[in-house]
C-alpha cells in the first residue's frame, strides 16, 4: 500500500502527543506523550526510508530509540525524585516559580 | 556515528547478504580534527570512572583537576586546530560528512571551552557558605537522590557527601555543546544535542539550598526540552523525506534545485517545498528554544531561577553559543537557497524576543529571572545579527557570542557571593547598599551590568555596535531601530540595580557578600578583564571573528 | 588732543574700581578719591572745550579708536570714542554737575557707613555716562546705556534694606529693559540695513537716502522706544517715580540732569534717521506732548516733594523729545533745555534734599511750611530754581522753554497749533504745580510732625540725625551742601541768557543742523503767551493754597486728583496686566512643564511597565502552559513560513 | 610623529582620575589636593593647546590619526578647531574651580562605613568627566565621539546620583529618593537619545563606510558619496534628537531642572557649564558638517523649537522657588539662543553661539557656585527662606549680583557679546525669530533681579542676619571667573581669533552666505 499513509499517521501520533503534553497533568504521562511524539517520528523515518529506497532513516530510528531511552533514564530520575519530594506527580504543583 | 557514514555499509549487507564481513570498509575518522571533542568525551569517560573508584575524601579534587585540565588541553587542540589552518583554508568535513572542522566551528569550540573552565573553577568554588559538620560545602546538594529535608539528607550532610558527578555531567555537556555547532548532518545535530541537554537537565536539579526549586526547575527544563527535541526530531523526518538525506549539502542541493534523478513514485516527497518547509520551521523552533527566543523562552526565567547559579552561568553562556552557531550553519549552509523564505520569519521572532525580554524584564525582582530576561532580549540581538544572512552577520555573531558569554558567567559568579542566611540573597531588595557595604564588588557587577546594557567601552557595546552594523548592512535598518529603542529600555532595569546598589541606604538585615577562593576570583576577574578587552580594543578579536566566518560546504 | 577722550572716561571708572573692590582701609578717603577723580575728568573736559573753542566749527569733532571690541566675520564693533560739540556739551553737562554733586553727597551720606560703595556707583554712573555720550557707534552707546542703568539700579536701591528701594530698583531696570530691546533691536536693523551700526556710516547713509524710508521709520521708532525707556516717556514712564526712593543726590544728577535725558541725547544724535522718517518724528512728538502733560498733571498731585519734582521732570524731558521731534528746528533747542533743566532741576533735587536733611527726612509737603526762616540758603537756591523752571523771564528756563514753544507752533499746520497749546498748557501747569511745592514747603505756618518712631526706622535717610519722637529743628545745612545749591542755582539764573547771546545754537549746528521754523505766531506773541499761561498757573496755585491754610492730610480731592496721586492709575495697569498678568502665565507654565512635557516622559516609562507587569502574567509558573506557547509559536512559525512561500 | 598633544591633554585628567581614586581612605585632603593639581597640569595644557593652535592655519591642527577599530571602520583621530580650542580651554578652566568649590561637598559623613570612600570617588569622577569631555572635544572620528558622548554618562549619573546636594527640604530619605531619580532620569534621557543616534551612526556608517568627519566631508564635496535626501534626513535627526536632549532643546529639557536641583553646585556647574556643551558643539560639528542639506531643511523648526525653549524656560526660571532650579532653566534658556545661533547659518550667528557657549559657562559657573555658598551656609535651596543677605554678607551678595548680571548678559559682562552676536545673526536671516528673542533680554533680567531681590535684600531674616561672608577659598573660586567675564566682555578677541575661521568652515559646509545688508554703506 502507499507508504504516504504511513505518514498521515505519524502525522496524527505526533499530534496526539502534543495534545496529550498539552493536556494532561501528570508528569509521567506526560512523558510519555514526549515519547509518543518520538516514535511518531521513527514511523516517519522508516516511511520516508522506504520511499527514498536508503536506508538512513532506519538507522536514524535506531538512534532515536537510543535517545528516548536515555531520556527515560534522566527524565525518570528527576521525575521521581520530585515525586519523592513533593508527594505528587503532577507538573501543575510544581510551579513555585513564576512571573 | 553518522547516518550517511552507516548507510553504504548497509546498503552492501543488504544485497549480498552471502558476503564475508571483512568487505565492511571502516568508515574513516580524522582523530586528530575530532580531538577536541575526544579529548572532552574521554575525560568525561575517565570522570566516571573516578567516581567509580577514587575514595570520596579525594574525588572532588580529582574530578576538578581533570575537568579542568581535560577542557584546557581541549582548548589548546582547538588553538592547535586554528593555528594548522583548519579555521580557514585547510577547513573541510571531517568524519565522513558528520562534523564539520570549520571557522565557525573552531571559534565556537574555543569559547564553549573557555567559558566551560570558567564555569567549572565556579563549580568547584567550596568557600561561599561556612563549613558544614567540618566539611567545606559547595553550591551542590550532598545527595541529589535523598528527599529534601529527610533524615538521609541529614546523614548525606553530616557524611559530607558532595555531588561531584556534577564535573563528568558538564563534560559531557560540554562535549555535546562542541559538537552541536560543528554537526553537519541532522542527525548528529539532534544527537548533539540531547547529549548537553540531558546532563544540563540533571545539573540543574542538584542545587544544595532551595532543593525543590531546583527540582521544579529540572521537571520543567525537561519536560520543555522533550517536547521541544520531539518536534526537533519531527522536522528532521520531514527534511528527510524532502531530500532523501539528512547531511546538509544533500539537502542545500536538493533546495538549491539540482536534485537528483530518482523514480518518479518519489516524486510527491522528494523535493516536495511543504515537507521542507515546515520541517525547516520545525527544526528551527528546536533550535529557538535552545537559545530561549520569543515565544520559546518561557522556560528560561523559571529555569535559571532554580538551576544552582554556577549551572545557570553555564547554561546560559555555554547553551547560547552552542544553540547559535548550530543556527547558523543551518541557516547559512543548508538553507541558503531558502534565504527569503525565513527571513522573514526570524524578523518576527527577533522582534518580539527583543523587545519582549526587555520589557518584562523591567518589573522583575529576582537578579537570576533579571538576567534570565535579559539573555532573552540578547538572544533577540544576536537573531538581528543572524539575519544579516552574510559573512559579516556570521562574524559579527560570533564576537557578541564570545562577548556575551564571558559577561554572563561573570555576572553569575558574582550572584554567587551575595548571600544570606538562605543561601544566595537573590531578591533584588537585598542589593540595597550593597555599593556602600563592598564597593569592589558592587563595581564589578555594575560593569557586567553596563556591558549587557550595551554602554561604550565594554565588550557589550562592540558586540551590539557589531550585529547592528551586520543587520543594517544586511537591509535589516527597521531592525536596528527596533533593538536601539528595546536597548533603551533594557538600560533601564540595569540601571535599576545599579543605582540600588549605589544610591540607596543598605539594610541593617542585609546579605553578606563572602569572600571567594582564588577559583571564582579567576572566573570573575576573567569576566571582567574580557569584557574590558573587547571594549576597548576589539579589534584582535574582530579579526578571529571575520576570519572564522566562512563556513564549509 | 583725542587721546585725552579715553581719559574722561578712565578717570571716573578707575575711580569706581578702586572703591568697589578696595574693601574697607578706603572708607576714610573714599569719598574724596571719588569726587577727585569725578573733578579731573571735569579738568579733562573744559581742557577738550578749551582746544576745541579753538578750532573751525567745521573740524571740530575728534575721534579716537581704542581697539576693535568684537570682530567678527562682516561685524566690527569698535571701542572708539567721538567728541564733536553735541558730546562735548554732554561732557561738560555730566562731569560738571556731577562733580558738584559729589561734593554735595560728601555731606549728605556722611553717616552712612556704606558711603564708599556710595561713592563708587557715582563714579561708575559718571563713567557710563561718558561712555554714552563719547561712543562713536550705536553698540557701545548701548554698552554705557546698560551701564547707566545698572548704576541707576544699584543707586536707587542703594538702601537696599527697604523693601522698597529694592523694588524700585528692580522696577526701573525691568521698564528700562524693554526700552533697551528696542535700542537693541534698532542696532540690529541698522546691521542688516547698512552693514555697520557706527555713527557715521549709519548717519551719512540715513541721510543721503539710500535705506528705503519705512526701514528708518522702523529703526526710527526702535530707537525712541529706547529713548521713553530711559527718558521716563509714556508710556515706559513708571519707574522715575519710585526711583525717589534712591538718595536724592541720585535723583538730583541720574534722575533729574543726566541720565534721564540720555533719550534725547540718543533722537538729537540720530538727527539724520528721524529726519529721513517724518511719520516717526511726529509720533517723537506726540509722545513728547503726551509726557510732558502727564508729567505736569502728575506733579500737581504728589505730596512727596520729592515725587512731585519727578513729575516735573517727567514733564520737562516732555518738552525736550517734543522739540527733538520737530526735526533741525528743534534739536539745539532740545539740547538747549536739557542742560538748563539740567542746571534748575539739579539744584531744585539738591535743595529738597537740604530741606530733607534737615526735616528728619520728611518728604511729605503737607508737614513742612514756613521753612524759608530756617534755611535761608536753600530758600534762595531753590527760589530761583523754581523762576527758572517756570520760565520767569530773564532766567533760564524761559530762553529755552519759550524757544520750544514757538518751535512747536512752527511746526505748522494743525500739528503744530495743536502742539503749540500742549505746550503752552504744559507751562501754565508747571507754574501752578511748581508754586505750589514752593508754598506748601517754605510759606506758611508750620505744619511739622515729630520724627518718624525707631520702628520705621528701616525708612529713615541715614544721612538724617533724627531724634525720634521729637520735632525737627530744620537747621541749614552743611558747606559741602550749600555749596554745589549756590553755583547749581548760578546755573539757574545765568545759562539761559549765556546761551541765548553765546550763540548755542550756532554751536550746535555742524552737529544737529539747523533751521528757522515759520511760526503762524510771531515770536513776540508766543512769548507774551508763555508769560501770561505762567503767571496764570502761579496765580491759581497762590489763591490755592497761598491763602488758604494748606490741610495737614491731604483732602480726597477730585477724580482727576486721584488718580493724578497714583501716576494716572499707570502702575495699576502695569500691575494688572504685566505683574498680576504674568505671574499666572508662569503658574500655568510650571504645572505645564511639570504635567505635561515632564508628564509625556512619566508616562511612556509608566506605560511600558504596566505593559510589563501584564505580559508577566503569562509567566504563570505552569509548564504545561509554557508548552501550548511553544507549540502555538511553532504552528504560527509553520504557519508563517508558508504564507511566505504562498505570497 | 609628533607629539601627541591632545592625546595628553585628555589623559592627564583621566590617569589623575585613577590615581585620585586610588588614595587610601584616610588621606582624604591628599586626593583633594591630588584632583587640584590634575585639574591645574590639564589648564596648562589647554593653554598650550591653545597656543600651538595657528588660526590661520589648517582647520583641523594639531591632528592624530591612528588605526583603531577596522572592522568598524573606526580610526583614533583627533584634532581642533578653534571651536574645540575654545570649548577646551573652557573646561579645563572651570574643573580646578569645581574641584575647589566642591572642596567639602563629598566629605564622608559619620555614618558611613570605613570601606566607603565618596571623596576619593568624587574627585576621580569629576577628572574623569574632564578627560572624557575634552577627548570629545577632539575627536575628529564620529564613533569616537559617540563612544565618549555615551559613556561620560556613567561617571556624571554617579556624581549626580551619589552626591547629592545636603540642602533638602524633607527627610534624607525621600531627598535619596528624588536624587536617585534625577540621576535615573538624566541617564535614562541621555541613554535614549544616544541609542537613536547609535542607529543614525551604523546608518551613516552603511552610507559612507567609515567615520572620518574629514574623510565622508571630503567625499560629500567632491561627489564621491551622494546620500539620497530622505537618508540624509533620518541620519540628521538621529544624530540632532541625541544632541538636542544633551543641549537640552525644549521639549526634550525636563531632566536639566532635576539634574541640577539635586546635585551638589559644582556637579550641577559640571553639567550645564561643561557637559551639556558638547550637545551644542556636535550640532555645530556634527549636524552641519556632516548633514548640510538636512541641517538648512530642519532649520525653520530648530528656530522655532530654540525659541521656545529661550522664551519658555525664562518663563519657567520666574516661576521657580528653589534656587538651583531657576539656574537650570535659565540655562535652558540661554541654550535656546546658543541653538538658535547655530542654525542661524550667519557667521556672526555661529561665531555667537561658540562664543556664547564659553561665556554661558564661564557666567553660570559664577552664578551656581556663588549660589552653592549661600545654599550652604543657610542649608536651603527655596528661594523664600533667604532675605536681607547682602546686609550680613556684601561680598556674596556682590558676587552674586554680578553672577547675575552676567547672566542677563549685561554689557561689559562676556554673555553681551555672544548674545547679542547670535540676535544678530539671528535677526539677519530671520528677522521675527530675532525679535521674538530679545524678549528674552527682557525676562533674563525679570528672573535674576527678582531672585536677587528676594535673598539679597529687603530686612535680614533670623537665619541670614549672622551669615558669614565669603571665605578664602570661596573668593579663590569666584574672583577669577568675575576677571573672566570682565575680561572676555571687553576684549573677546583672543577667542574670536580662533573662532572666526571655524565658523568660515563650517558656513562653506553648508554653503550659506551671510545676507549682504540692504546698503552698502562702507564709505
Amino acid at each position: 500500500m502507499n507508504p504516504v499513509n504511513y505518514l498521515y499517521l505519524a502525522a496524527l501520533l505526533f499530534t496526539i502527543g502534543a495534545t496529550g503534553v498539552l493536556i494532561r497533568r501528570n508528569a509521567i504521562v506526560l512523558f510519555m506523550c514526549v515519547e509518543l511524539m518520538l516514535n511518531a517520528c521513527n514511523l516517519a523515518f522508516v516511511a520516508f526510508s522506504r520511499m527514498h529506497g536508503n536506508l538512513d532513516g532506519q538507522v536514524i530510528a535506531f538512534f532515536t530509540m537510543v535517545v528516548a531511552a536515555a531520556e527515560v533514564v534522566v527524565g525518570l530520575a528527576i521525575i521521581v525524585s520530585v515525586f519523592r519530594a513533593r508527594h505528587s506527580a503532577s507538573v501543575d504543583d510544581a510551579s513555585l516559580m513564576k512571573l | 556515528m553518522s547516518a550517511t557514514a552507516v548507510a553504504p555499509v548497509v546498503h552492501t549487507l543488504w544485497t549480498t547478504a552471502a558476503g564475508p564481513i571483512d568487505k565492511i570498509p571502516a568508515p574513516h575518522i580524522e582523530y586528530t580534527q575530532l580531538s577536541p571533542v575526544l579529548i572532552v568525551v574521554g575525560a568525561a569517560v575517565v570522570s566516571v570512572l573516578v567516581e567509580a573508584f577514587v575514595p570520596r575524601k579525594a574525588r572532588h579534587h580529582t574530578q576538578v583537576f581533570l575537568s579542568v585540565l581535560a577542557l584546557v588541553a581541549a582548548f589548546a587542540a582547538v588553538v592547535g586546530l586554528a593555528a594548522g589552518g583548519y579555521g580557514s583554508t585547510k577547513a573541510h568535513i571531517a568524519a565522513m560528512g558528520a562534523i564539520a572542522v570549520d571557522g565557525p566551528a573552531l571559534f565556537l569550540q574555543g569559547v564553549i571551552l573557555l567559558s566551560a573552565v570558567l564555569a567549572v573553577l565556579t563549580f568547584a568554588e567550596r568557600r561561599l557558605d561556612p563549613a558544614d559538620h567540618g566539611h567545606r560545602v559547595d553550591s551542590f546538594a550532598a545527595e541529589a537522590a535523598a528527599v529534601p529535608g529527610s533524615d538521609q539528607e541529614k546523614a548525606a550532610v553530616k557524611a559530607g557527601f558532595t555531588t561531584t558527578e556534577v564535573f563528568p555531567l558538564t563534560l559531557f555537556a560540554v562535549a555535546g555543546m562542541l559538537v552541536f555547532p560543528a554537526a553537519n548532518d541532522l542527525l548528529t545535530l539532534f544527537i548533539a544535542l540531547e547529549v548537553f541537554s540531558l546532563p544540563l537537565y540533571l545539573l540543574c536539579a542538584v542545587a544544595r539550598r532551595k532543593r525543590l526549586m531546583s527540582q521544579e526547575a529540572a521537571v520543567k527544563y525537561f519536560l520543555l526540552g522533550a517536547f521541544s527535541s520531539a518536534f526537533l526530531l519531527f522536522g528532521i523526518a520531514l527534511l528527510y523525506g524532502y531530500a532523501g538525506s539528512v547531511s546538509y549539502a544533500d539537502i542545500a542541493q536538493v533546495v538549491s534545485g539540482d536534485v537528483p534523478a530518482v523514480d518518479p513514485a518519489l516524486a510527491q516527497t522528494m523535493g516536495n517545498d511543504v515537507l521542507l518547509l515546515i520541517g525547516f520551521a520545525m527544526v528551527l523552533m528546536g533550535l529557538l528554544f535552545k537559545v530561549g527566543a520569543v515565544p520559546f523562552h518561557m522556560w528560561t526565567p523559571d529555569v535559571y531561577q532554580g538551576a544552582p547559579t554556577p549551572v545557570t552561568g553555564f547554561m546560559a553562556a555555554a547553551t547560547k553559543v552552542a544553540a547559535f552557531g548550530a543556527m547558523l550553519r543551518f541557516l547559512y549552509v543548508v538553507l541558503p537557497g531558502l534565504t527569503w523564505d525565513w527571513r522573514p520569519v526570524m524578523w518576527g521572532v527577533a522582534i518580539v524576543t527583543m523587545l519582549g525580554g526587555a520589557v518584562v524584564a523591567i518589573t522583575q525582582t529576582d537578579i537570576k529571572r533579571l538576567l534570565a530576561y535579559s539573555s532573552i532580549a540578547h538572544a533577540g540581538f544576536i537573531l538581528a545579527g543572524v539575519i544579516a544572512a552574510t559573512p559579516t552577520g556570521v562574524s559579527s555573531v560570533l564576537f557578541y557570542l564570545a562577548a556575551y558569554s564571558f559577561v554572563t558567567i561573570g555576572a553569575f559568579a558574582v550572584v554567587t557571593l551575595v548571600r544570606d542566611a538562605g543561601g544566595e540573597a537573590t531578591h533584588l531588595s537585598k542589593w540595597a547598599g550593597l555599593g556602600r557595604r563592598s564597593p569592589l564588588v558592587a563595581a564589578v557587577f555594575a560593569v557586567f551590568l553596563l556591558a549587557f546594557a550595551g554602554i561604550p567601552l565594554t565588550s557589550g557595546f562592540s558586540g551590539k555596535f557589531a550585529v547592528f552594523k551586520a543587520a543594517a548592512d544586511g537591509g535589516a535598518g527597521a531592525l536596528v531601530v527596533v533593538g536601539v529603542i528595546s536597548s533603551a529600555v533594557a538600560a533601564f532595569f540595569y540601571i535599576r540595580v545599579i543605582v540600588l546598589m549605589f544610591f540607596s541606604e543598605p539594610k541593617a538585615d542585609g546579605p553578606t557578600v563572602a569572600v571567594p577562593s582564588g577559583l571564582t576570583s579567576v572566573a570573575i576577574t576573567a569576566g571582567v578583564v574580557v569584557t574590558l578587552a573587547l571594549g576597548f580594543a576589539p579589534q584582535y578579536f574582530l579579526d578571529l571573528a571575520s576570519q572564522a566566518s566562512v563556513f564549509v560546504r | 588732543m583725542d587721546n585725552l577722550i579715553a581719559l574722561l572716561v578712565a578717570a571716573p571708572l578707575l575711580g569706581a574700581a578702586v572703591l568697589l573692590t578696595g574693601g574697607r582701609r578706603l572708607d576714610k578717603a573714599g569719598h574724596w578719591l571719588g569726587t577727585l577723580l569725578a573733578a579731573v575728568s571735569f579738568v579733562i573736559g573744559l581742557v577738550l572745550f578749551a582746544d576745541m573753542l579753538g578750532k573751525s566749527a567745521d573740524d571740530r569733532t575728534l575721534h579716537q579708536t581704542l581697539y576693535t571690541w568684537i570682530p567678527v566675520e562682516g561685524f566690527q564693533a569698535d571701542i572708539a570714542f567721538q567728541l564733536d560739540q553735541l558730546s562735548m556739551t554732554f561732557v561738560l553737562l555730566i562731569t560738571g554737575v556731577g562733580t558738584l554733586i559729589h561734593v554735595y553727597s560728601i555731606g549728605y551720606m556722611e553717616h552712612d557707613e556704606r558711603r564708599r560703595r556710595f561713592f563708587g556707583y557715582l563714579n561708575l554712573f559718571v563713567a557710563a555716562m561718558l561712555l554714552l555720550v563719547l561712543a562713536d557707534n550705536y553698540l557701545l552707546l548701548y554698552f554705557g546705556w546698560e551701564g547707566v542703568g545698572l548704576a541707576s539700579y544699584l543707586l536707587i536701591g542703594f538702601w537696599q534694606h527697604k523693601p522698597s528701594a529694592a523694588t524700585a530698583a528692580k522696577k526701573a531696570f525691568l521698564v528700562n529693559r524693554v526700552g533697551d530691546m528696542g535700542l537693541s533691536i534698532a542696532i540690529m536693523l541698522m546691521f542688516t540695513t547698512f552693514g555697520t551700526f557706527a555713527f557715521g556710516p549709519v548717519l551719512d547713509a540715513a541721510a543721503g537716502g539710500d535705506a528705503s524710508e519705512g526701514k528708518l521709520t522702523a529703526v526710527a521708532l526702535m530707537l525712541l522706544l529706547a529713548a521713553c525707556g530711559k527718558s521716563a516717556q509714556v508710556p515706559l514712564q513708571s519707574w522715575l517715580g519710585d526711583a525717589m526712593e534712591g538718595p536724592t543726590p541720585v535723583s538730583a544728577l541720574i534722575h533729574a540732569a543726566t541720565m534721564v535725558t540720555a533719550g534725547v541725547y540718543l533722537i538729537v544724535r540720530s538727527a539724520d534717521i528721524f529726519n529721513a522718517a517724518p511719520d516717526a518724528q511726529l509720533v517723537v512728538t506726540v509722545v513728547g506732548a503726551v509726557t510732558l502733560l502727564f508729567g505736569a498733571i502728575v506733579g500737581c498731585a504728589k505730596d512727596d516733594i520729592k515725587k512731585a519734582l519727578a513729575g516735573s521732570t517727567m514733564s520737562q524731558i516732555g518738552y525736550m523729545v517734543l522739540a527733538a521731534g520737530l526735526g533741525p528746528i528743534g534739536y539745539a533747542f532740545a539740547i538747549m533745555h536739557l542742560v538748563t533743566h539740567g542746571f534748575f532741576k539739579a539744584g531744585l533735587f539738591l535743595g529738597a534734599g537740604s530741606v530733607m536733611h534737615g526735616m528728619n527726612d520728611e518728604v511729605d509737603m503737607r508737614k513742612y511750611g514756613g521753612l524759608r526762616k530756617y534755611m535761608p540758603v536753600t530758600f534762595v537756591t531753590f527760589g530761583l530754581g523754581y523762576l527758572a523752571i517756570i520760565g520767569f523771564p530773564g532766567l533760564s528756563g524761559f530762553f529755552s522753554k519759550d524757544k520750544i514753544i514757538e518751535a512747536a507752533f512752527a511746526k505748522g499746520g494743525t500739528e503744530g497749533w495743536i502742539l503749540g497749546a500742549c505746550a503752552l498748557l504744559g507751562a501754565a501747569i508747571t507754574a501752578y504745580y511748581m508754586t505750589r511745592v514752593m508754598i506748601m514747603t517754605f510759606f506758611g505756618e508750620k505744619r511739622w510732625q515729630p520724627a518718624p518712631d525707631p520702628d520705621k526706622a528701616a525708612s529713615v535717610e541715614p544721612g538724617a540725625d533724627a531724634h525720634p519722637g521729637e520735632l525737627p529743628h530744620p537747621h541749614e545745612s552743611p558747606k559741602s551742601m550749600t555749596l554745589p545749591m549756590i553755583l547749581l542755582a548760578v546755573g539757574s539764573v545765568g545759562a539761559g541768557a549765556f546761551f541765548e547771546y553765546a550763540g548755542f545754537v550756532e554751536w550746535l549746528e555742524p552737529v544737529t543742523g539747523f533751521e528757522h521754523g515759520h511760526s503762524p505766531l510771531s515770536a513776540a506773541a508766543v512769548t507774551t503767551a508763555t508769560v501770561v499761561v505762567m503767571l496764570l498757573g502761579v496765580g491759581v496755585a497762590y489763591l490755592q493754597y497761598g491763602r488758604r491754610p494748606v490741610p495737614a492730610v491731604a483732602p480726597r480731592g477730585s477724580l482727576l486728583t486721584r488718580a493724578a496721586r497714583r501716576d494716572l492709575l499707570q502702575d495699576d495697569f502695569n500691575h494688572v496686566v504685566f505683574v498680576r498678568g504674568g505671574t499666572h502665565l508662569t503658574r500655568s507654565l510650571v504645572y505645564v512643564d511639570h504635567s505635561l512635557v515632564d508628564g509625556v516622559v512619566n508616562g511612556t516609562a509608566a506605560s511600558v511597565g504596566g505593559l510589563s507587569g501584564r505580559l508577566r502574567k503569562l509567566q504563570n509558573g505552569y509548564a504545561r502552559s509554557y508548552a501550548v506557547s511553544m507549540f502555538g509559536g511553532t504552528a504560527v512559525l509553520i504557519a508563517a513560513t508558508l504564507l511566505m512561500r504562498a505570497v | 610623529m609628533s607629539f601627541p598633544l591632545l592625546t595628553v591633554t585628555a589623559a592627564v585628567p583621566a590617569v589623575g582620575a585613577v590615581l585620585t581614586a586610588a588614595v587610601p581612605a584616610a588621606r582624604r585632603t591628599a586626593a583633594k589636593w591630588l584632583a587640584l593639581l590634575v585639574s591645574l597640569a590639564t589648564l596648562v595644557l589647554a593653554a598650550v593647546v591653545f597656543a600651538r593652535f595657528e588660526p590661520g592655519g589648517d582647520r583641523y591642527q594639531l591632528t592624530e590619526s591612528h588605526a583603531w577599530i577596522k572592522d568598524f571602520g573606526v580610526r583614533y583621530e583627533l584634532g581642533v578647531d578653534g571651536i574645540g580650542v575654545a570649548l577646551i580651554g573652557l573646561t579645563a578652566l572651570l574643573i580646578p574651580f569645581i574641584v575647589l568649590a566642591g572642596w567639602h561637598d563629598a566629605d564622608p559623613l559619620e555614618t558611613q562605613s570605613k570601606r566607603w570612600r565618596p571623596t576619593q570617588g568624587f574627585f576621580a569622577l569629576i577628572l574623569m568627566v574632564e578627560a572624557m569631555v575634552i577627548l570629545s572635544f577632539e575627536a575628529t572620528d564620529v564613533f569616537l565621539f559617540y563612544i565618549l558622548f555615551e559613556a561620560m554618562l556613567i561617571p556624571m549619573y554617579f556624581l549626580i546620583g551619589g552626591f547629592g546636594d545636603r540642602a533638602h527640604s524633607g527627610t534624607d530619605e525621600n531627598a535619596a529618593a528624588q536624587r536617585s531619580y534625577a540621576a535615573v532620569k538624566f541617564l535614562l534621557y541621555n541613554l535614549a537619545g544616544g541609542l537613536i543616534m547609535l542607529a543614525a551612526v551604523i546608518g551613516l556608517y552603511v552610507v559612507a563606510g567609515n567615520f572620518s568627519l574629514t574623510e565622508i566631508a571630503e567625499a560629500r564635496a567632491n561627489g564621491q558619496l551622494d546620500m539620497a535626501t530622505s537618508t540624509e534626513r533620518w541620519l540628521f535627526l538621529g544624530f540632532f534628537f541625541a544632541f538636542a536632549v544633551k543641549a537640552p532643546l525644549w521639549p526634550l529639557h525636563t531632566w536639566l531642572p532635576n539634574a541640577m536641583g539635586e546635585a551638589t553646585a559644582p556637579v550641577a556647574v559640571l553639567i550645564t557649564a561643561v557637559v551639556d556643551k558638547v550637545g551644542t558643539f556636535a550640532m555645530l560639528r556634527f549636524c552641519l558638517g556632516l548633514f548640510p542639506e538636512a541641517s538648512k531643511w530642519a532649520t525653520p523648526a530648530i528656530i522655532v523649537l530654540a525659541l521656545i525653549s529661550i522664551v519658555y524656560g525664562a518663563l519657567l526660571a520666574v516661576g521657580q522657588r528653589d534656587i538651583k532650579r531657576l539656574v537650570a532653566y535659565a540655562s535652558i534658556s540661554h541654550f535656546g539662543f546658543i541653538i538658535m545661533g547655530i542654525f542661524a547659518m550667519t557667521s556672526q550667528g555661529q561665531s555667537g553661539a561658540t562664543l556664547y557657549m564659553v561665556n554661558h559657562g564661564i557666567s553660570t559657573a559664577a552664578l551656581m557656585l556663588v549660589a552653592g555658598f549661600l545654599i550652604s551656609r543657610r542649608g536651603s535651596r527655596l528661594i523664600a527662606d533667604y532675605g536681607g543677605v547682602q546686609k550680613a554678607a556684601p561680598v556674596l551678595a556682590g558676587t552674586f549680583l554680578i553672577g547675575g548680571l552676567a547672566t542677563l548678559s549685561l554689557p561689559g559682562l562676556a554673555p553681551f557679546v555672544s548674545e547679542f552676536l547670535v540676535l544678530v545673526g539671528t535677526f539677519a536671516r530671520y528677522p521675527v525669530a530675532g525679535i521674538v528673542a530679545t524678549t528674552g533680554i527682557v525676562l533674563a533680567a525679570l528672573y535674576v533681579l527678582v531672585l536677587y531681590q528676594r535673598t539679597m535684600t529687603g530686612p535680614a531674616k533670623e537665619e541670614t542676619r549672622n551669615m558669614p561672608d565669603l571665605r578664602a577659598r570661596e573668593l579663590v573660586v569666584v574672583a577669577p571667573l568675575i576677571a573672566v567675564l570682565i575680561l572676555l566682555g571687553v576684549y573677546p578677541q583672543p577667542l574670536t581669533d580662533v573662532v572666526n575661521p571655524a565658523v568660515r568652515h563650517t558656513m562653506s559646509d553648508v554653503q550659506q552666505k551671510d545676507p549682504s545688508p540692504e546698503v552698502e554703506a562702507a564709505k
